[in-house]
């Protein structure tokens, strides 16, 4: 019989994909550049829009915002969380408390904000040593529960179930901004903007840090992530708190932005649904993901409604939602990513034998 | 809505406008937008939950106000201007109010708001202050709204808890001149706790006490409870679904109090009353408005002409409650509208809200002697009610008093 | 006409083809091994054979074409021994009912057969099967399989993380009811020495294509093979 | 270096293992041999706090391991494969072996990533997700994850699982040389017994989570009880490979 | 006494509210190992039809039977057309099916019959003088219609999943899909059988459940019940039927109890309350009261 080829192991198979990008060549950093220029664009060109417009960008900046602490937990560190109306509630609240009843800069509340829901997010955090899984996600749906009922007892200081009010005096533009009273919307939009951009920044390196790394390894295998080093009690609870904080900023914008809290309105557990249907459609633990899954959210039940009337645009907006997950189970961003990785691969720099 | 601590008004700026006894536009947005004469078409724009479980409710109430504005309009409309209803859906939550709020302004250049839920008018209220553009009659009872000189853009329709509270105080005093003590179901929404506080604030001063409040989250464990207490009287402080299930759930318990009263908002006989059967009998509750399906109310002109003309319109249950609140409204704006009308610069915004600010009429539909009174300063509305008794082996309610003015 | 007849066999990952035409067959009762290095593809078509992933090409099952679901696959006959744990969370006798799933019949006599055939089982009976030992995981799915008793089964790796004593017993059994079921047998295995032992062809995989193919001798006498998977 | 002393675990009725006592000396390769279910693993999970043992103690260089919390273990320099991977699956083969360095300090731990995977000749498939690679090559990646820690003990769960003949002849000069060079005293747990006795320097034997043989590797085949319980006695010649 | 029995059944009843639903749950998880978050819903949907069947003048029984059939079809149709072709290729995408389901089919209802509260006549008696007394409290005979059918829901699920091959199948099914179908287990079968059932259980919680509901059948009225019924799941060990059931009594009479006789809670802290506890007892048995443990073995 023949000489049969020796039977190594099989050459690696043809190249995997079209281009192989170097991270950090020229290219790499042209056309991140221009990804960067045709995300400014697209806000500025929304910055120019009627203010109702503005208005709504707004809410999906801040939508992304609360997304992307979502994110953290669910997407990156697989604990599945449907209790993040209660960061986002309690960061709306601590700000509204604020500046009502003790008279704070409406941008001076951010830091007590955050550092109030990174502490909830620690102690929501706590339970995840020892529960997992669908059972976890029991105590997050408790907390989303407890919420509105907590904020409506503690009426003396949050107005109770009729809610609170901030007015738009309180909330006017900063002076060093040199915008009037009237400018509020262009002013929060511009700074739900920006710090939608520091979240995303801070989100991403957080990703690719040693700690973004225990997160997913948690994720993929606890057992195995507990044998190479990662402490994964310390690991969730600290996600739980980063990503509540993350979530409690945006409440705190949404604060500024609508003015007008009620503990039935925008706290309950339909909040933490909506966020959680924003991140999966949107593209669970990808970077851009929360951003997209927002201005579906917000978005996808306004066009709806503006469809047709009634009940009618409730059925369109659920035959939606599930004709998107046939078409993109990945979420819109995570389909992306895969179409792109199809044709691209970015290549680190110390790679030593870069594939072709 | 007591115990509401919105920070509304303690602005000194605020104050000041509103002192000169009419309304400013010159801190609107577009003072000018405000003042200029509205022809051809006024529009009032909803913000509501069209879709969602109250999809019912605010369609009714939008049918009735179609209706009615479809009659004024073949007569010739207000001075000639016709009248026109645009709805956006923000399914009940303020979020999409505030949206809807800047769309309707912007985008649809409505020249009058309303809208359904104090979580909504909360979140409209500043925006529409601000853009100077009138919400009236707004569907909820938070009393920072009644105050003008901090909202001088906003008024409400419903009548305030307190109020209505302050009349079933009178009535039980009348009943039980001594006092006596009560058992207070409590509902945890705004509403329902509106209800509870406008209770406890009219009993102050009273020989009545509270024997024991149990919240409404569970009708069961709350009947129980109360009727432990012993007390003659039970006070629903309740939303529409609670009323049913109260009465209920006494009744599953075996307890018949002496006196039930039940909250104006559920004023719906055949849906509320009539299927628990005895249980329900004797319970009181104040209105303010005729009962088209009563026969009590069967020569009544304004009913009849309410009954030819509403389902001719379009509406397709003429005697549900907030169909007809909805056509009450429509007239008390129709009301404002011709009265801006004849004001020397004509039917404006500004006009429109200086008119809702010194309205006082009484709608047809409005129980005789009841009438929809507003100040300058002060935002009253409905002032006075009509005890009413359910009788269950009639199936309706008959009045049980005369009307009862609570100002 | 043969047991297994493939044609063109062609299957995947993603849009990606690992399998690039394969042509194979199974006679009744036949004995037949593949070879292949690590990643060659044997897994691949185990897994296409046994209708966990689509293919192209034509797979015929005595002349009929193989079902598209796995199920569909067993009741033609055909039974699949996963590679790594293919077992069922449940408890060992309840993996073995589940296994008889596709027979009418009593099963009660072909569970006792395994339980001897693998005393380890025996002794776990009622233990759930996802706190088993690897080993022990591994022979519950080979009796598993065997429970729906098929004319055709496929073993991809059945001795992977077994003791040296039970491999043997393996593979008698497996001889063994190739002999006296006529069951025939398709066994992925890089214990070549002992499948060579039992088996009658040998198809030799090299990234997704047959290198070569014959009857056993013929290959125990290839000095690249006895290099590669014999070790002599 | 390691010592298990008496150490016992039961779980419900079930003694996987039952007062086993060994010790592993530094630089040393232990080969743990055993018929299936005979403890192996379990006392591997034992080692790396998966499991608490019953009874029994467990020193590292002194140290109760008992008392130490299991994610410390690979800073104090015990890494593990698993029997049957335990990978991150969405993760590349590389991000899964920097997974391996997050005990160690950041510095120089990316070379040191791109040098194990050259060693373990993965370098080709760096970049692919874990999840749908052959099985032979995941076992690698487990291997080099668990060596990214510069481990003093590494406890090997069959690594020869899914490998042919030559591979596994490969994987044990590779794993001969990876332990001159970095040298790690290793735990190995193979069914392979061309592997174990080829490569071990001692050789512990278990049944029934009791030690039946402790010696030598060449005297493995001479022990009754282990060719009883374990290795069987091979109808040809042929099969004394194996 | 009086009081505290009354507290009891009431919390009791509502409890079996719970358990019923709560183990249209656990089915749908031993068959197919997912929760099911439109399972509310689904009832809510179903309900409505036997609603609108009694309002053509159908007898309640009838009624409750085709709410029952239309469960099981819908169940399974779901399963078949929405579910299955999305959790092939993603788990979490499964979660936004389910509530897109949820939100569909509310507004479904709402679109086909209004959002108006209906009243659904109960299959038992429930008159105000049919009741027996149990110390002074009143026990209704539509609460013990409920109790009566939970239990006989009980033991039939048990059998089916003790004793018959299609529970055998079922279990195996959620075990591991894939390797259940090597086994010769039809498994889309299983599955659609399997949603089906659960369907058809959530059908009759529905149809019995909505008489004694404080809100009768609104568009609201299944999402308090659904909560508390996933939160009993849970807490009973999701894959454990009596469990449920226990999770579901428990979190009933805690709800009653503590808002009852803890001022402080009232009733504003109620459900708060009441989950608090059993995220404690989590706490101790992290898979819940009787769940099984899944022991990852490497
Ligand atoms: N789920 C999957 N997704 C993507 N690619 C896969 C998947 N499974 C296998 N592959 C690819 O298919 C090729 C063949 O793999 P296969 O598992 O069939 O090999 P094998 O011959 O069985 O190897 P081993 O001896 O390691 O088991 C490999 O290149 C592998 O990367
Ligand atoms: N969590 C557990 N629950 C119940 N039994 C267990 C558990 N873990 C291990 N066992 C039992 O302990 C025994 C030893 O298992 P172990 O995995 O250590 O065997 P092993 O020696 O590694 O075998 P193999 O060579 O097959 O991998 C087995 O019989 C197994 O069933
Ligand atoms: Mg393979
Ligand atoms: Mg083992």
């Amino acid at each position: 019989m023949t000489v049969l080829a020796p039977a190594a192991r099989p050459q690696a198979a043809a190249p995997r994909t079209k281009y192989v990008i170097v991270e950090n060549s020229p290219v790499h950093h042209a056309i991140r550049a221009a990804c960067i220029a045709v995300a400014a664009l697209g806000v500025l060109w929304a910055s120019q829009l009627a203010p109702f417009r503005v208005g709504q960008f707004t809410t999906v900046f801040i939508m992304a915002i609360a997304i992307i602490g979502l994110n953290l937990v669910t997407g990156y560190t697989g604990l599945l969380s449907i209790g993040h109306s209660a960061f986002f509630g309690l960061g709306a609240y601590t700000t509204g408390v604020l500046i009502v009843k003790l008279e704070f800069a409406p941008l001076a509340t951010i830091p007590i904000a955050m550092a109030l829901t990174f502490v909830l997010g620690l102690l929501v955090g706590l339970p995840s040593l020892r529960i997992h899984g669908l059972y976890l996600a029991l105590v997050t749906l408790a907390v989303a529960v407890a919420f509105p009922e907590i904020v409506r007892k503690l009426e003396s200081l949050t107005g109770g179930a009729a809610g609170m009010v901030v007015r738009s005096r309180y909330l006017a533009p900063p002076e060093w901004t040199g915008l009037v009273r009237a400018q509020r919307g262009i002013w929060m939009f511009w700074l739900s903007a920006f710090v939608l951009v520091l979240v995303m920044i801070l989100s991403r390196s957080l990703i690719r840090s040693r700690f973004g790394l225990m997160m997913r390894t948690v994720r993929d295998h606890e057992i195995a992530a507990a044998a190479n080093g990662v402490g994964i009690a310390r690991t969730k609870i600290l996600v739980f708190g980063i990503s509540g904080a993350i979530t409690g900023l945006a409440g705190a914008l949404f604060t500024m932005y609508i003015g007008a809290l009620s503990p039935d309105g925008s706290f309950t557990l339909l909040k933490a649904i909506e966020l959680v249907t924003g991140l999966v459609l949107g593209g669970v633990a990808t970077q851009l993901g929360p951003l997209i899954g927002a201005l579906a959210v917000v978005f996808l039940p306004y066009y709806t409604a503006s469809f047709t009337t009634g009940p009618l645009s409730g059925v369109l907006f659920g035959a939606v939602l599930i004709a998107l997950c046939f078409l993109m189970p990945e979420g819109i961003a995570g389909r992306l990513g895969l179409l792109i990785r199809r044709v691209v691969t970015v290549v680190p720099k110390d790679h030593p034998a870069p594939p072709r | 809505a007591c115990g509401s601590n919105s920070s509304a008004g303690d602005d000194p700026a605020d104050a000041a406008s509103a002192q000169k006894g009419s309304i400013d536009v010159e801190n609107c947005a577009d003072p000018d937008a405000a003042t200029r004469k509205i022809t051809g078409t006024l529009k009032v724009g909803w913000s509501a939950a069209t879709s969602g479980p109250l999809a019912d409710a605010v369609g009714n109430v939008i049918e009735g106000m179609e209706a009615r504005f479809a009659v004024e309009n073949a007569a010739g409309g207000v001075g000639g201007v016709k009248l026109a209803v645009v709805v956006k859906d923000d399914a009940f939550n303020p979020e999409r109010a505030r949206t809807n709020v800047g769309e309707l302004i912007e985008k649809e250049k409505v020249d009058v708001l309303d809208t359904f839920g104090s979580g909504q008018l909360d979140a409209m209220s500043d925006a529409q202050n601000d853009a100077c553009v009138p919400l009236l009659f707004g569907q909820a009872s938070v009393p920072a709204y009644r105050d003008a000189t901090k909202f001088p853009w906003t008024t409400e329709y419903l009548p305030s808890a307190d109020v209505e509270m302050k009349a079933v105080v009178e009535g039980l005093k009348k009943k039980y001149p001594q006092g006596a003590k009560v058992a207070l179901a409590a509902n945890q929404t705004e509403s329902g706790q509106g209800y509870a506080n406008g209770f406890k604030n009219a009993i102050e001063g009273t020989n009545f006490t509270i024997a024991k409040e149990a919240p409404l989250t569970d009708p069961n464990t709350a009947a129980s409870a109360l009727k432990a207490s012993g007390a003659p009287i039970l006070v629903d402080a309740g939303v529409t679904t609670d009323c049913l299930a109260l009465t209920q759930a006494i009744g599953r318990v075996g307890w018949k109090p002496e006196t039930v009263i039940q909250p104006s908002n559920c004023a719906d006989g055949a849906t509320l009353y009539a299927p628990a059967g005895a249980a329900a009998d004797g319970q009181q509750i104040m209105r303010w408005l005729k009962d088209p399906a009563d026969a009590a109310f069967a020569d009544d002109p304004a009913v009849k002409d309410y009954l030819q003309k509403v389902a001719a319109n379009g509406a397709d249950s003429p005697t549900n409650t907030y169909t007809l609140n909805g056509w009450a409204i429509a007239d008390l704006m129709i009301d404002v509208f011709k009265s801006a009308a004849k004001a020397k610069d004509g039917l404006s915004r500004l006009s429109i809200m200086e008119a809702a600010r010194t309205q006082d009429y009484q709608p047809p539909m409005f129980i005789d002697g009841i009438k929809f009174t507003m100040t300058q300063e002060k935002s009253l509305g409905i002032q006075a009610f009509q005890p009413f008794t359910w009788h269950a082996d009639q199936k309706r309610f008959l009045a049980s008093g005369d009307v009862l003015n609570a100002a | 006409m043969s047991l297994l007849e493939v044609t063109g066999l062609r299957a995947g990952y993603g849009g990606r083809d690992v399998l690039h035409g394969l042509d194979m067959q199974v006679d009744a009762g036949q004995v037949v091994v593949v070879l292949g290095a690590n990643g060659a593809g044997k897994t691949t078509t185990m897994r296409a054979l046994a209708g966990l992933i689509s293919h192209r090409g034509d797979v015929t099952i005595d002349g009929a074409p193989l079902g598209r679901r796995p199920d569909e696959i067993v009741r033609q006959g055909v039974s699949l021994v996963p590679q790594g744990r293919g077992t069922l969370d449940i408890s060992v006798l309840d993996n073995l009912r589940v296994g008889a799933a596709v027979r009418k019949d009593s099963v009660d006599e072909d569970i006792e057969r395994w339980i001897t055939t693998f005393p380890a089982l025996g002794r776990r009976a009622n233990q759930r099967a996802g706190t088993l030992s690897g080993g022990e995981q591994q022979m519950l799915a080979v009796a598993r399989a065997l429970m729906s008793r098929p004319r055709l089964l496929l073993c991809d790796e059945p001795s992977l993380g077994l003791a040296p004593i039970v491999v043997q017993e393996l593979f008698a059994t497996l001889a063994d009811i190739n002999r006296t079921d006529g069951t025939a047998l398709l066994i992925v295995e890089q214990n070549a020495e002992l499948a060579m032992d039992i088996a009658d062809t040998v198809y030799l995989l090299e990234v997704g294509t047959i290198a070569a193919e014959g009857p056993v001798e013929r290959f125990r006498e290839d000095d690249t093979v006895r290099g590669a998977y014999l070790g002599y | 270096m390691l010592d298990v002393t008496d150490v016992a675990i039961h779980f419900g009725g079930v003694r996987a293992l039952d007062g086993v006592t060994f010790g592993v000396e530094p630089g040393q390769i232990l080969g743990l041999i055993g018929p299936n279910g005979a403890g192996k693993t379990t006392l591997f999970n034992c080692i790396t706090r998966i499991y608490r043992p019953t009874a029994g103690t467990l020193r590292f260089d002194g140290e109760d391991l008992l008392t130490i919390a299991p994610h410390r273990l690979a800073k104090k320099g015990i890494t593990r494969t698993f029997q049957n991977l335990a990978l991150f699956s969405t993760l590349s083969v590389f991000e899964n072996t920097m997974a391996g360095g997050v005990s160690q300090k950041n510095r120089g731990l990316r070379s040191r990533a791109w040098e194990i995977l050259e060693r373990l000749d993965l370098v080709d498939v760096a970049l692919e997700p874990a999840a749908g690679l052959p099985f032979g090559t995941l076992k690698r990646v487990e291997l080099a994850r668990a060596l990214m820690a510069r481990p003093r003990l590494l406890l090997l769960d069959e690594p020869a699982g899914g490998l042919t003949h030559s591979e596994v002849d490969d994987l044990g000069r590779l794993l001969v040389s990876l332990r001159d060079d970095y040298g790690f005293a290793a735990l190995l747990v193979e069914h392979h017994m061309g592997l174990v006795l080829g490569i071990s320097d001692h050789v512990v034997a278990l049944d029934f989570g009791q030690k039946i043989y402790e010696g030598t590797p060449a005297g493995v085949r001479e022990d009754d009880a282990v060719v009883a319980a374990y290795l069987g006695r091979p109808k040809t010649g042929a099969r004394e490979a194996r | 006494m009086e009081l505290f029995v009354e507290r009891l059944l009431a919390g009791l009843t509502n409890g079996s509210v719970y358990a019923l639903l709560a183990l249209a749950l656990v089915v749908v998880y031993r068959a197919t190992g997912t929760l099911n978050f439109a399972q509310g819903e689904l009832a809510l949907f179903t309900t409505f039809v036997a609603w609108w069947l009694t309002t053509l003048d159908a007898p309640v029984w009838v009624a409750i039977v085709a709410a029952l059939i239309v469960g099981f079809v819908l169940g399974a149709a779901i399963e078949r057309l929405l579910i299955r072709p999305v959790q092939r290729k993603n788990d979490m995408a499964v979660l936004i099916v389910a509530l897109g389901l949820f939100t569909g089919l509310n507004s479904l209802a709402g679109l086909l019959w209004g959002s108006e509260t209906k009243i659904m006549p109960s299959p038992f008696p429930n008159g105000l003088d049919d009741y027996v007394s149990v110390f002074g409290a009143r026990l209704y005979g539509d609460a013990l219609g409920v109790w009566a059918a939970l239990i006989v829901l009980l033991g039939l699920m048990t059998l089916l999943f003790r004793r018959t091959r299609i529970g055998l199948h079922m279990r195996a099914v959620a075990a591991n899909p894939e390797s259940a179908a090597l086994a010769g287990v039809r498994t889309g079968r299983i599955l659609m059988v399997g949603w089906g059932l659960s369907g058809a259980i959530g059908a009759l919680a529905g149809v019995l459940v909505t008489p004694l509901a404080p809100e009768q059948l609104g568009l609201t009225t299944m999402f308090h019940i659904f909560i508390a019924a996933s939160a009993a799941a849970l807490f009973g060990g999701l894959d454990s039927l009596p469990g449920a059931v226990v999770g579901g009594l428990t979190i009933g009479v805690l709800e009653a109890l503590l808002s009852g006789y803890v001022s402080f809670i009232g009733g504003e802290l109620q459900q708060t309350s009441a989950l608090l506890i059993i995220v404690a007892i989590l706490f101790i048995r992290p898979n819940g009261l009787f769940g099984s443990k899944r022991t990852v073995r490497v």
